[in-house]
């Protein structure tokens, strides 16, 4: 059972785990992984906007969460992306990985965010807080991560 | 891939920064017929003007999917598709 | 910063990852795992009971926080552990780990599981639905996973 | 360790089925001046009489705790300390 979405709202972590869990007791383990925005003083973002492909983002995600499903006999799996405009500390993905036991569920989740980072369709623009606006260049690290799951 | 044959007409979607310098999301194009290929698209878009042009400047950061999905240069297209460009994703 | 904890009642993971990353904006990633109580078919357990040494479990979390804490640059740490009798399906333990970014958050918390589970002073009795009760064994691949950190 | 030399005892602490088998959590006993090590007490405890041996009847399934930390076979005891006593843990 997969539950993808996204959405403009914030999403709340433990509802999402309470639902992924509810009557499963055959779940030993969820893996979980929030990404939120990050702003330093060395790098002190006012927002980031963020932008996606809507006919495909979905689809993106649910043939990642498919993927993570088959490869580690996943008991569930949650994927909520965040779009439009995000402050400072705001939660951008969610990533859950339910299993049997934990050893799959963490493997699992790093997987699906590792590939939801380089094979779903979303574009960072970052505002700095001079009022500056960049595209976030993609990471190398990114494709890296993601290669070792080839 | 759903074509009419009478209608060779495909769907180019632009996102991120591609979007910003072509200055429109989504361009309804007639295709050439020797047009095969996400390619030899890219080529046929980037002549047209001097937006495009620059939105293709840099072959190398640029990405494409076929019909949302993910799609090499060598990728087909015909009449009907809806192809996207856009830079390396950035999600997550 | 660490919060370590070891109750009886059940946790809100919402929250605990609310109060990790509040006023955090140099957070990137927040990894996370909760085990929760397994029963199958084919091992039907009717509960878990959990014991503990309380003079030195929360020293033990302590330690493991700080290690991780050191290995990883962490900018925050929970490890929260229930003892008592829980039930098929029911939250044990959480854990969570904050970072700049995912690579250490998700390491991380492999990490502070695998070394909870072998260097904490836990101890499970399961009972069966039958009424049966057995102390559950140590498991090798626990160790194994350890001692991919030494 | 911080230890009173006319007080020559040591807390033991029992858990899990070591706690089951021996029948109490924790006991006082008065600690011979030759027992000086984690593994010499495990030895004198098992003596002591048939509960003790049945806790003790499996050593490699024995672990053990000196004041709060894990400690071989080998750690010193001594008057005033605490020594706990417990099967591999299971945690988690």
């Amino acid at each position: 059972m997969s539950t993808i979405r996204v959405q403009e709202a914030a999403f709340d972590t433990g509802a999402e785990i309470a639902r992924l869990t509810e009557g499963r007791p055959d779940i030993g383990g969820i893996g979980c992984f929030v990404g939120t925005v990050r702003a330093t003083r060395a790098h002190p973002i006012a927002a980031l906007t963020l932008e996606h492909y809507p006919a495909m983002t979905e689809l993106a995600l649910a043939r990642i969460a498919a993927e993570a499903t088959a490869r580690w006999h996943l008991l569930g799996c949650t994927l909520i992306h965040r779009v439009g405009r995000l402050l400072p500390g705001e939660p951008i993905v969610l990533v859950l990985a339910a299993a049997g036991h934990r050893e799959a569920a963490l493997e699992a989740t790093a997987f699906l965010i590792d590939w939801l980072k380089t094979k779903a369709p979303f574009w960072k623009k970052e505002t700095l807080v001079d009022g500056a606006e960049t595209w976030v260049d993609a990471r190398d690290t990114d494709d890296a991560a993601a290669a070792r799951w080839a | 891939m759903s074509a009419c044959l009478s209608d060779p007409h495909v769907t180019v979607l632009y996102f991120a920064w591609l979007r910003e310098r072509v200055g429109v999301g989504e361009e309804r194009i007639s295709l050439p017929a020797d047009i095969r290929t996400a390619g030899a698209l890219i080529e046929h878009l980037a002549a047209r003007d001097a937006a495009h042009a620059a939105a293709f400047e840099n072959r190398q950061t640029v990405r494409c999917a076929v019909n949302q999905d993910f799609a090499g240069p060598d990728a087909a297209v015909g009449p009907g598709d809806e192809i996207a460009f856009f830079p390396p994703v950035t999600g997550g």
